[in-house]
Parts: structure tokens; sequence; C-alpha cells
């Protein structure tokens, strides 16, 4: 029993274990890795990628995908850009409302018309990429500098960046609805058996549409912090990031096949991969050897590959039994 | 603030923030800027953002948190590379952009970034429909292959030739659509535009790589590349060159990719304490049939 | 049809239920009236539709006619939540819980213990413990549901429905995972239901059971209510009568299903296995199987059988242990190993090991058998057709067609579907792991004389079934596991109910040194 | 009663009351394919031709090469997000070694038969150890085929460095431009495999092992089926068809670019499964219905291109008409 859940842990923790690897070597091995100015542009650069990450985590309990989070969040930038001279709350309101729009309809081909999730969100992927695309005019849309908008992205609360503020309120009130609510425990059971926990009376239906419309929402919100940090309604912006967060939430730990998972983790995740590119940049700085662009990409496929197998022989024991 | 200096140093290590490097124009833009580091003996900090404009602000940020002595940056669109530039600018580390430029609003050459180095993409759309208009020889109807939606360059290129074109009315854009840049997605849009128009007798393509696929269309469907239909593009590649040598191509505004020379001579002079000009334009080459054979060498 | 008698209103009142699957009715013409704390046995054959009647009343399938009142008021019932809502709470067939979770949130799910609007664990906890302790099961509720057996699952599923506060709750054939030591201790509770004024809706095909706790009756065949009578006042004979439409002169014929055996054609020793030991479940087991015998496995729930069949069948690997089949070691890496030796397994976890849900009958039925329908790899089409139609005809399997899809049909053709999945392949080995599970009185009997008569051409059949009743009847000699050990064998001459059941609690490892 | 899909009874009730609809879904696909071609004929210009068959077919043809491998790999319910990379491997393999890049090959013949068996045969290779992952580690599938899809694109390209192969190779290039009895040879490789694969997944064992798997992987392990290596082989062949697919691609085009061949394929070919009417969660396919849905989404984009659509509302319509011909198909569904 003791051994059970020493393997529990291992399996649920692998992936912070891995995080504190990295970090540990990136500090050894490079000079200014752990400076105050990296470790804030970091996590600046990587809140939107962890909102992004939330929002699918908790998709992909309910045994769903959501691939439309990059294209939505490109919207949502545009949307914000557009809305940004009229103030923080209007830029915020629209992109988070684009983004909610966005999840609505993914939410209503899913439980409605019953499509698959690989491909209800597939076409609102190709959709929502047009509509931003229509929207902004084929171009990139200016924000207001005037309104205070871009404090949303740029700004501190004391020295620490205010969209990785944000992140982190939304990973703890994610992780309170998953634990401490039954919305968050019927997200797991749908996921961990979707017709036997409609006999036992969930609103399963219910559970699915709500996590596609807060994908949607986190996605557009991840969509406001594009727009503000970097000044501008991205229309092509967002492209790969769903599955950057797919393999954040699995690196995480939680099962793709939905049933179990965990939002802290997921966050691991998050950084694990974004400091990966980190660690890789600062490589190239170091003039032993410059990476070409190809080089990191197959080093990348090639770090997912480990970690993964590590999940794999983790959960695999954690799971052996069933 | 003001521009922030830079030392007199033999060696420097600079940084090169790469947008993406998935065509032949912008891997011989790296090779390029990696050549001319290597043979003056500064230490190349290379990234690539892979076509994502917030990827490469990040970039730069590492380049900032590595501490280097300059940056160069293509900023891969006009405004979400801004606050980078600025905070660059603030870390003490001069900007200096190439082959694309940034909105003059929200960051001013010479005062935010050192300069601009580059072609001005709207303005190889004019000298590529200027040609049209004089070389046409009575055809008329244009077929346009755009680059990727919602990039600069395509904008650009679109609105230079467009402008032009519309004055004289003797000229049509049939039909306007993108092919991604891509010699394969070129072909492909070529194809069914030329069978949803058969009338159009010219194509001008965004790139050299769509004009070859839209070649390859009309091959395919039986028609003289050249003869009946008049094709011309923008970049410059030796394989469009060549084309235009072997009469398919009927010209091609040049767009050098080559800027590893010119970026790092005007570091240096920068760190001479020269004044530098806060636009440093690229003398591009125009191929046509009269000069292509000789300046094939040019060409990347 | 008969009503009940009149009295207060009744708690529910079903009338003229009508529901069809793409066309094909399943539900003709269904009734069904429970009054308040009353038990209410619901029986009938296999695709009688039993459960379908039951899942139009928690709103799982849209009923196409009929008319529901609920405590005297008309009931448009839209979802299962909707019904648990009202007071009616459900144990469904095949145990529709949610492995991946903890035993808690299983029993817990939907109505969750709040603090402060948040979720209080150690009340959810705590809950969970004292609702299976009613049923006197001590188990760490904070594991995944999935990392228990069968049966635990089975009266997990049963705790958390008592849990609801409910005016009415359905257990479909919920004995059938249970050994009867469980089967005592849930009508207990179902008796405290009773006493608490609650109604129980049952269903079940072990027709001793109904007379034990049930005081009405509703028996149904092919989509009707056939009839509805007070327990006492139908005998067993009676109700087998009315259940498979006879008269009860010709069900009286064959009332024993395996009938009386001649064990001379008993032959050697065909497998033996010695000291097997895979992981807690299965410690030191040791048997061995003659040619044309059925030996037994007895033991309580979560005493090793099914892992031990397992291990023979090559799903699992042994720790130790040696195993030979034919006189040749025997040593399955997978089962596709144990096939080819000759060997048929047919799994009592029906919905998740068995059927393959969106093939057709004839899929499923030839899917062990595919090496052997098959040239270079091509199908022979003709041959399966001649299997399929053999089997669905000897079996009585209740379909549309062969090329109707498993998952429509009901629980016990489905189960027939699986075994003649095995006997099609023509195995010197058959291993049944709770072969009748589900399966209406009709058919079991068919089922067990199949077995019987199978065995008699030489087929040699490892059976497992918690039914001590089956085994004592059904097999030649039996052996009785206890918590992952062999510990007693017994001949079929000297075994008695009292002596499978001592062995099976106290039986000693002695013996079954005894047997070696 | 095993699992069903939740409107099950609804479904069945509007199924009978109007048999139009159930009509309508059961050709879904078709449907929407006559639709298309009506449409096209009464506004697009030009459309009634041979050249426009052409076109369409032989622009369809990738997607419907590499889909028929999805279809295979999505009837055992898993997924290969990897096809573009390995159409990229594939596409940049097979120039280095015609051109002798690799090993001086000295006749033309030789080195092309080289280039297409070993270029494919790796693009399969990379495939099975996909279907390795899947099968041995239990990675789930989209996971397992990201790791390619990630490295697999810079292999290609750290492998040509980049830089854009261009050749002339009519012994090679017969694969994307030849025309035999006026046909494009394209086309009659396309029309060979979908014809193979459809038999192979109705009539023969390793088909109805397939489904089997992709229905209870656990029933059909018990039934004696060797699940890993069906689950390594759908890996591999889906390799195989994304290698082929990345030889005409490069064929057709006199070059090759790491860095675009098979870009975006993995979602072309899932939607065409998708919209032919194959359930992503595995145990039912069809092969035909893939063609239809590739043929389907071709058309879509050729009459958005052919009619001056903007690519930015073309995007929109696309998915709408990709979300409504699933919907459709998903109707009938039992
Ligand atoms: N979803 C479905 N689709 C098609 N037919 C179905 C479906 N569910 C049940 N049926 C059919 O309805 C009939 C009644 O099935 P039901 O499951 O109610 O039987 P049952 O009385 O519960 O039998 P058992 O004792 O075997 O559980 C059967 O003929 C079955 O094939
Ligand atoms: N998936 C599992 N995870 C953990 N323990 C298990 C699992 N399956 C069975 N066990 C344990 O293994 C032991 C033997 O179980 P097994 O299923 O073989 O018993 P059985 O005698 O066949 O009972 P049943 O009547 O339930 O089939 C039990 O202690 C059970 O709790
Ligand atoms: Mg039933
Ligand atoms: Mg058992």
């Amino acid at each position: 029993m003791n051994r059970v859940r020493l393997v529990r842990i291992i399996g649920t923790y692998g992936v912070l274990i891995a995080l504190a690897a990295l970090v540990l070597f990136g500090f050894l091995r490079y000079d200014r890795f752990l400076s105050f100015y990296n470790v804030m542009t970091l996590l600046r650069y990587n809140s939107m990628f962890a909102l992004v990450a939330l929002g699918m985590c908790f998709v992909i309990m309910t045994g769903g995908i959501d691939l439309s989070v990059g294209s939505v969040a490109a919207l949502g930038s545009v949307a914000s850009a557009l809305a940004s001279p009229y103030g923080i709350v209007p830029g915020l309101a629209a992109g988070i409302g684009a983004g909610l729009v966005a999840g609505l309809i993914n939410a209503i081909l899913v439980t409605r018309a019953n499509l698959m999730p690989f491909i209800a969100t597939l076409a609102t992927m190709q959709a929502a990429s047009g509509s931003a695309l229509l929207l902004a005019g084929n171009q990139t849309v200016s924000v207001s500098y005037e309104s205070g908008f871009t404090a949303i992205g740029q700004g501190n609360l004391w020295t620490f960046p205010i969209p990785a503020a944000i992140a982190v309120v939304a990973y703890l009130l994610g992780s309170l609805v998953l634990n401490y609510t039954g919305t968050g425990r019927a997200v797991l059971a749908v996921g961990g058996g979707e017709d036997a926990s409609r006999l036992m009376g969930l609103r399963t239906d219910r559970v699915k549409f709500l996590v596609y419309v807060a994908s949607g929402g986190l996605a557009g919100l991840a969509g406001v912090i594009l727009a503000s940090q970097f000044g501008a309604g991205q229309p092509i912006e967002g492209v790969g990031w769903e599955l950057f967060a797919i393999a954040a939430v699995v690196v995480g730990g939680t099962l793709l096949t939905g049933g179990s998972g965990s939002v802290v983790t997921t966050l691991a995740g998050v950084l694990l991969l974004g400091i990966l590119f980190n660690v890789l940049n600062f490589e190239n700085g170091m003039g032993w050897i410059s990476l070409s662009a190809y080089w990191q990409s197959v080093i990348r496929g090639l770090f997912l590959l480990v970690v993964v197998l590590l999940q794999a022989r983790l959960t695999q024991r954690r799971l052996g039994a069933l | 603030a003001a521009l922030p200096p830079l030392a007199k140093k033999d060696k420097y290590k600079v940084g090169f923030a790469q947008t993406e490097s998935n065509n032949p124009w912008r891997l011989a833009e790296t090779k390029s800027m990696q050549d001319e580091a290597a043979k003056l003996g500064h230490q190349l900090v290379y990234t690539d953002a892979a076509g994502s404009s917030a990827k490469q602000a990040s970039d730069v940020n590492s380049m900032i948190a590595q501490g280097v002595d300059a940056i160069f940056l293509p900023p891969r669109e006009d405004k979400p590379l801004v606050p980078v530039i600025l905070a660059a600018r603030d870390a003490g580390i001069p900007v200096f952009l190439i082959d694309r430029d940034v909105d003059h609003t929200m960051a001013k050459p010479g005062q935010d970034y050192v300069t601009f180095i580059g072609s001005d993409f709207i303005n190889e759309g004019n000298r590529i429909a200027e040609w049209v208009v004089k070389n046409a020889n009575g055809k008329s109807k244009i077929i346009e292959l755009e680059g990727t939606t919602g990039s600069s360059p395509a904008n650009d290129r679109k609105k230079g030739f467009d402008d032009i074109i519309a004055k004289h009315s003797e000229f049509k854009i049939v039909a306007s659509q993108s092919g991604d840049f891509a010699r394969d997605k070129g072909r492909q849009v070529a194809e069914t535009l030329l069978q949803a128009h058969p009338e159009a007798d010219i194509i001008y393509a965004h790139n050299d790589e769509m004009a070859l696929g839209a070649i390859a269309a009309l091959e395919a469907a039986g028609k003289t590349p050249g003869k009946d239909v008049l094709i011309v593009s923008i970049d410059g590649e030796k394989d469009g060159v060549q084309a235009i040598v072997d009469g398919k191509i009927g010209a091609i505004c040049g767009c050098s990719p080559l800027f590893g020379p010119k970026a790092f001579a005007t570091m240096a002079d920068y760190a001479a304490g020269k004044q530098i000009p806060p636009f440093i334009k690229n003398d591009d080459d125009f191929y046509d049939g009269t000069n292509a054979k000789d300046k094939i060498g040019t060409a990347f | 049809m008969t009503r009940p008698p009149d009295g207060p209103s009744p708690l529910l009142d079903m009338r003229d239920i009508q529901k069809r699957f793409a066309g094909i009715p399943a539900l003709v013409d269904a009734s069904l009236c429970v009054r308040s704390g009353e038990v209410h046995a619901l029986i009938g054959q296999n695709g009688a539709g039993k459960s379908t009647l039951i899942k139009v009343l928690t709103g799982y399938h849209r009923k196409d006619a009929g008319q529901v009142l609920f405590e005297g008021k008309p009931f448009e019932v839209h979802s299962p939540h909707h019904a648990q809502v009202n007071g009616i709470s459900t144990i469904y067939q095949e145990i529709n819980l949610v492995p991946l979770r903890s035993v808690t949130e299983n029993i817990c799910l939907g109505r969750e213990k709040r603090h402060y609007g948040l979720l209080d664990w150690n009340a959810m906890h705590a809950e969970a413990e004292g609702l299976l302790s009613r049923f006197s099961i001590g188990i760490d509720v904070r594991r995944p549901l999935g990392e228990l057996n069968t049966a635990t699952q089975q009266m997990v599923a049963i705790a958390r429905a008592i849990g609801f506060s409910a005016r009415l709750v359905v257990m479909d054939e919920p004995t059938s995972s249970l050994d009867e030591r469980e089967v005592g201790v849930l009508f207990s509770v179902i008796r405290q239901l009773k006493a608490e004024g609650i109604s129980v809706i049952f269903v079940s095909h072990k027709l001793d059971e109904l007379y034990e706790v049930c005081d009405q009756v509703t028996i149904m065949r092919d989509g009707r209510t056939v009839r509805s009578a007070a327990m006492e006042e139908i005998g067993k004979l009676e109700l087998v009568a009315a259940m498979l439409g006879r008269d009860v002169a010709a069900v009286e014929g064959h009332a024993t299903a395996f009938g009386e055996r001649d064990r001379s054609g008993i032959g050697n020793v065909m497998f033996s296995a010695r000291g097997l030991r895979a992981g807690q479940a299965v410690r030191d087991v040791s048997f061995d199987l003659r040619r044309g015998e059925i030996a037994g496995f007895a033991g309580l729930l979560g005493s090793g059988r099914t892992e031990t069949a397992r291990l023979v069948f090559g799903a699992d690997r042994a720790n130790a242990g040696e195993m030979t089949m034919e006189g040749a070691a025997y040593n399955p890496e997978r089962p596709a190993d144990a096939i080819v030796a000759g060997m048929g397994f047919c799994t009592e976890d029906r919905k998740s090991e068995g059927i393959v849900p969106e093939m057709t009958v004839a899929e499923n039925l030839t899917l062990a058998l595919l090496p052997k329908i098959s040239r270079n790899g091509v199908l022979d089409e003709q041959r399966q057709r001649e299997i399929v139609e053999r089997f669905i005809r000897e079996l009585g399997i209740k379909c549309s067609g062969p090329n109707q899809k498993v998952r429509e049909l009901s629980g016990g053709n489905q189960q027939k579907v699986l075994l003649a999945r095995w006997l099609a392949m023509n195995p010197k080995l058959l291993i049944l792991d709770e072969p009748t599970r589900g399966i209406d009185v009709g058919a079991k009997g068919e089922i067990q004389r199949l077995i019987r008569g199978l065995a008699d051409q030489g087929l040699g059949v490892l059976m497992i079934s918690s039914e001590l009743e089956e085994i004592i009847e059904g097999a030649d000699r039996i052996f009785v596991l206890r918590d992952g050990i062999s510990v007693t064998e017994l001949e079929a001459e000297a075994a008695n109910e009292e002596k499978v059941l001592t062995a099976m609690a106290h039986g000693t490892s002695a013996s079954s040194e005894a047997a070696t | 009663m095993t699992e069903l899909p939740r409107s099950y009874a609804d479904r069945d009730v509007v199924a009978r009351s109007f048999d139009l609809l159930g009509f309508l879904s059961r050709y879904g696909t078709v449907i929407a394919l006559v639709l298309l071609v009506a449409f096209n004929l009464a506004f697009t210009r030009n459309f009634a031709t041979m050249q426009t068959l052409n076109v369409n077919l032989t622009q369809v043809c990738t997607i419907v090469i590499v889909a028929v491998g999805m279809t295979l790999v999505i009837a055992t319910g898993g997924i290969d997000l990897s096809v573009g990379s390995l159409m990229a491997i594939s596409g940049a393999l097979a120039p280095m070694i015609f051109m002798g890049k690799i090993l001086p090959i000295g006749n033309i013949y030789l080195g092309v038969a080289a280039a297409m068996l070993v270029s494919v045969l790796v693009a399969g290779l990379l495939g099975l150890f996909n279907g390795w992952l899947v099968a041995r580690f239990r990675i789930q599938p989209i996971v397992a085929t990201l790791v390619l899809f990630i490295a697999g694109r810079g292999i290609a390209q750290v492998m040509t460095n980049g830089n854009l192969q261009t050749f002339r190779v009519p012994e090679f290039q017969w694969i994307g431009l030849a025309r035999p009895l006026d046909i494009p040879a394209q086309v009659i490789i396309m029309a060979v495999i979908v014809a193979a694969a459809a038999w192979a997944l109705k009539k023969t064992l390793f088909g109805r092992c397939i489904l089997a798997v992709g229905g209870n992987e656990k029933a059909s392990e018990l039934a004696g089926i060797a699940v890993s290596k069906i689950k390594i082989a759908v890996y591999g062949i889906s390799g195989l068809c994304a290698g082929l697919a990345g030889l005409i691609v490069i064929a057709i085009n006199s070059s090759s670019d790491a860095n675009l061949v098979g870009l975006g394929m993995e979602l072309d070919a899932i939607a065409a499964v998708a919209v032919g009417g194959t359930l992503l969660s595995g145990g039912k396919a069809t092969i035909i219905g893939s063609l239809l849905g590739a043929l389907t989404i071709q058309l879509v984009r050729y009459t958005l291109l052919a009619n001056g659509v903007p690519d930015a509302a073309a995007l929109i319509v696309k998915a709408g008409i990709i979300a409504l011909a699933v919907w459709l198909q998903q109707q009938h569904r039992g």
C-alpha cells in the first residue's frame, strides 16, 4: 500500500521533479539564467500558454480536446485590440467575449450536434482564424497606448508581471474548482466514463458545455494578454498553441483519455516546455555549438519523447492495477 | 531615453532573431548573417521564431537576458515587436532592424532603435507593376498570387502592385488569392484560378516560389509560360532568375536577403560613433530578359 | 394482464409503455405498478425488456408511447438526473461507475457534501465509509474504484443508490456478481429500506432469491407484461412457465439443468498447474483437469479465481509455478498462445473484455476464430455465415440477424454470443468465468446442458461460478480457493454445500497438499 | 446493453418522423458532393471540363493517399499527427539519393528506384516507431505521434540544412507528371491504394482485426488477436502512405522543400476521414468514405478559390461545411 502510494506520488509529481532538474541545469550552466530579467520575461511570456493550457486541461479531463485555442486567442487579441481605445475593461471584455463566443460554438457543436471534439474544434479553429483575419482586415491591429490597456500585458504588480499574476490566480481558481466543487468532480467523472456519469444522474452535457466555454474564455483572455503585451492584435498568431497546450497537459500527467488529471502539474508542464525553449536560446548564446533552428525542433521532439516515456512508465505502474 | 551607445570592441556577441526559416529567402538571409559574423569573428546568438511574432519577442528577451552587445532584428510584424525593442533600448542594447521596419508612431529610428536597413515592399510592388504596364504587349488580365494572408510583405506587395494597376484601366486583376509564399500551394491555386479564368494572361506572384509553382501549373494545363501567360514576381532567387533566362518568367523585382555585410558594417560605424541615417535602403536589383543572364550571379 | 389490488394509489404506475429501437420493438405493451414500501420483482427472459423498461423509467431512453405516474402524478422524465432528483435511484445492470475515480467520489457524485460552498472531503469520506459499513465492507474509500474487484464495485454501486434518500430504488440484476454472503447482506439492507417505507424494484434471474425478499412480482415476455401477482400466490414453476410462455407441465420436465452425469467418459489428466503465483491475488494455486471433466472453482469473491484463470489463459503472466498442457510444458505469453494450445476463455466482464459493441453478432462470434475462417489472410464469408447461423440457432441467440450490432442485444444474449465465440473454435479446454451470469432460467439450463454435452465429448471445462448450486451440481471435481491459495479439492460425490462453504471460509492448505 | 450515444433514442424518433433526413444522412457525403458539383456547374465558369476534373483529382491525390493510412490508424482508435513530417522526410531523402548526394549511384534508374524505395521505407519505419510507442508504452496516440510531428520536420530540415532541392529528373518525376492512358499517374496510384485498402478492411483478417482492436482492445487481446502487432502495423502503413505522398508532391513541383512538404497535411487528412464517416473513436471505418470526404473538401476549396472568395472568408465557409458534413454523417450512425 505504501509503495503504491509512493509510486502514485512520483507519477503525479514527476513533472515537478523534471522541472526542478531543468532549472538546476540552466542555473549551473548559464550565467544569467536565473537573472531577474530572464525569469520575469519568461513568466510574462508563458502566462498566455498557461491560460490556454488550463482551459485545455479541463477539456481533456472530460475526455475531449480543443484544437481551436490558438486561433481563438488570435481572435481574442484582435477583438481586444479593436476595443482597447475604450479602456482596460472594454478591451478585456471584448477579448474574453470573443473567446467565450468561440467556446460556445464548440460547446454547442460537441454537446448539441454531437460532433467529435477533434472535428468540432478543428472547424472552429479555422473559422476563428478566418474571423480574426476578417475582423483585422488582414493586418495587425494596433492597441491604444493611451487607454492604459497595455498594462494588462506589460505592467507589473510591484515587480511581478501582471499577466503572470493573472495566470497564477486562474490556476488557483482552477485548482479550487477541480478539487473542491461538484462541478470539478463532475468534470473528472465525465472523463472517466461519460455514459456511466449520465446514468449516475450527472448532467454530462452541461459539464462538457462548461469546459468548452471556459476553454474559449481562457483562450480569449490569453488573446487579451497577447494584444496587450505586444501592443497589437495579431490575427495570424497562435499557430501551434493547441499542440503546445496538449503537450503541456500531457507532460503534466493528465490522461488524454480523460478522467484523471491535475491543474498544478499542468502549470508545471507549461513551465517545463517554456523553460526548454529558453534553455535552447541560452545554449545558442554559449557559442559552443550554434544549434540551428532545425536541431532545436529535433531536440524538442526528443525531449517530449523522454518526458512522455517517463510519464508512461509511471502512469502504467499507477494504472497497472486496473 | 536616448539610443544606447555601443562600445568599440574587436569581438561582439550579437543577437540575430530570425522570424522563420521556411523559405529560401530567409535561409539566405540567415546564412549571410552567419557567414559575415564568422568572417569578422563575432559570436552570433541565433534564434528562430518559427513564424510567431510573440516567440520572436520572447527570443529577443532572452538575448537581452543573456546580455548581448547588439541585436539584429527582422521584425515579423510592424507592431508586436515594438515593446521588446524598447526593452532592449532600456537595457542598453542597440537594435538594428533589418528587412522589415516597425511602426514609426510607436518607435522611432535614431531614437529607439539605430536604423532600419532594408527594402520597401510597396516599392517592389510598384516597380514590378510599372514593368508590366510597359511590357504587357496587349496582355491585360491578371491573376495575383498573394503571400501568406495577413503577413506584411503580402499586404505591401499587393498594395504596391494594385495601386499602379488601378491607374491603368486597360489592366484588370481577375483573381487574387493566397498561395502562402509556397511553391506547392502556389501551383494548386494557380491551377484552380487558371481553370476558372482561362482568359487570364498575366500572373503576378508575390514571390519566386509561387511563380515557379505557377509555371508548373501552366505546363500541366498545356500552356506555355512566358508566351501564353506573362509571369512576374519578386525576390530574385536563382531558380527564378534562371526562369527568366529560359523565357518563362518576364521580370523579377529583386529583394536581396544578403544583409550580412551591410548589417555588420553599419554596426561597426555605429560603434565608431558615426552618424547613422534612419533608413538604409537596399539597392534592389531588377531582373528581366535584358539582364538576367548577366546578373544571375547576384541572385541568391 | 392483472392489476394489483386496489389500495392507496401506487407509488409508481407505468402503463402501456412502448419503445422501439430502429423500428424493432423492445417494449410493446409493458406495465408496472409498484406500491410504497414494497419490494417488487421484475422478471423475464433475456431480452424480455426489463432493462429497457427501467431505462425508460429513469429517462435514459425516451418512451414512444404510454404513461408514467409517480406518486400519483404524471411523470415526464427527461434525464437520469431528473429521475434521481425526483427520488428514483437506480443500479443499472452493467456496473455504471467511474473506475478512475475514488470510491468516495463514486458514492457521492452528484450530492457532494459542502462546507462554505466548497467540498468537504472528510465528511464525504466518512459518509462513504458509513454507507459501506452497512454492507460490512471496510475498504480504503480513497482508492480508485477500478482497483476493486467486481463484487466490491457492485456493492459500491448499491451503496451509492441507497445513499440517495430515494422513494424508489431500482436494482437491475444487482446480485449477478455477488456471492451468497453478500447477497445476504444486500437482502438485509433491502428489508431495512422496506421498513423505512422505500420501494424497491428488483430484477433477477435467480428465482429463489425472489421468494426471500420480494412481495410482488411482474413477469415480462417479449416486451409485454404478462402477469403481475403477489409473490406468495405464485409458485416457482408457474413463474418459469409464465416467463417462457409455456405451460407448467412442459417446464417441469427439465427442472435440473445439468442432469445426471455419467462420469465414465472422463479421461486422463490433460492440464495441470502447480504452485501458480502472481502478485497478491494468486499466491499458491495447484490443480489439474482431465479430459472430459468439468472442474469447478469455488471461492469467495476476491479469492483469486479469475486471476488464476487469466494466468492459465496467458492474459497475465505468472511469477512462479508450472503448467503442463497435454503432457508438454505450457507457458503462455499471451492469449493467442493459449488459443493455439486449444483453450478458450469466456470472461466474467462481458462489457469491457468480452464484446466488441460496434461489431455485429457475426463478427463478434467469429472473433477468436478468424485465422480458421480465413485463407491466406482473406476471410471466407461463406464459412463465417454457416458457423454464425448454426450457433445463433443452437444457442437460441435472440437477435434480428447475424448483422445486428452486439450492443443492441440484451445482456443475456450478449453472454450467449460470447459463449458461442469460444464454442465455435472447438476448444480442448474451456475456461468459463461466471458463464451463466445474467442469463435467464431457460437459457441457463440450455447453456448448462450444452457445457455438459461438450464435456461428454471430451472437452475439459474449468468453470468458475459464484453460484454454489451451479458448481455443486455441475462440476465433477471442485477446487476451493481462498485468499489466492487452492485449499481444498473435493470430488463431486463427496461435495455438498456445507463442505464447500466451510472450505471457502476456513479451508487449510493442508488439504491442498493432500490433493497433490 | 452497453454504451449508447446520448441521443440514441432521440435520434431514433427523429429518423422515423423525417425519413428524408435519414436518407440525407446515410448518403451525406455523396449528397454534399453532388450539391457542390451542381453549384459549380451553375456558377463556376469553365467547370464542366476534363481539365477541371484533372486539376481536382491531381490535387486531392496526396490527401487521399495519406487519408487511407490515417483511416486505418483511426480505425484502431488511434490518430497520426506525424504524417506531414514523414512526407517531408521522404521528400527530402529521395532527391538526396537520386541526385547522388548520399551515395553516388551511376545508373539513374537504379538511383531513382533506390530513392523511391528507401525514402518510402524510411517513412514506414518511422511509422512503425510511432506504433511502437503507442503499443509498447501505451502512450496516447496524439502524443506519441506529436513527437515525430515536431522532430520529424526538424530531421528533414537538418538533412537538407533547410535548403530547397530542385531537380529535373523525368525518370523520377513520372510519379507526379506522367499520364498513361491520359490519366495522371498519381491518380492511378491513388485509385489502386484506395481499392486495395477498402478491400483489405472489408474482406481480410487484417481488416477485421483492425476494427476489433478499435472496437474493444481488451476483448481483442483475449480473443487471441495480436493487438500490439496490429497497432504497430497500421502506423507503419500510415507512414508508408505518407512517404509515398511526399514523393508525389516533390515530383510535381520539381523541387523538395523540407520546410513545406506536407505542412498541415495531418489536419486535412483527419478532416477527410471524419467527413467520410469514420468514427474518430475507432472500431468503425470506411475507406471509400475517406475518399469521398477528401473529394468533398477538395471541391469546397476549389469552389471557393475559383469564385474568388477571400482567404479569410473561405476559412469560415470551409469550417462550416466540414462541421455540417460530419454532423450529417453522424445522423444515421446507430
Ligand atoms: N439500444 C438498443 N438498440 C437496439 N435494440 C435494443 C437496445 N437496447 C435493447 N434493445 C433490444 O430490446 C430488447 C430488450 O432488451 P433488454 O435489455 O431490456 O432485455 P432484458 O429483459 O433486460 O434482458 P436481460 O435479462 O438479458 O438483461 C432486446 O431484444 C434488445 O435486443
Ligand atoms: N484490478 C485490480 N486491482 C487491484 N486488485 C485487484 C484487481 N482485480 C482483482 N484484484 C484483487 O485480486 C484478488 C483476486 O481477485 P479475483 O477477481 O481473481 O477474484 P475472484 O475469486 O475471481 O472473484 P470474482 O468473483 O470477483 O471474479 C482480490 O483480492 C481482488 O481485490
Ligand atoms: Mg437487462
Ligand atoms: Mg471472478
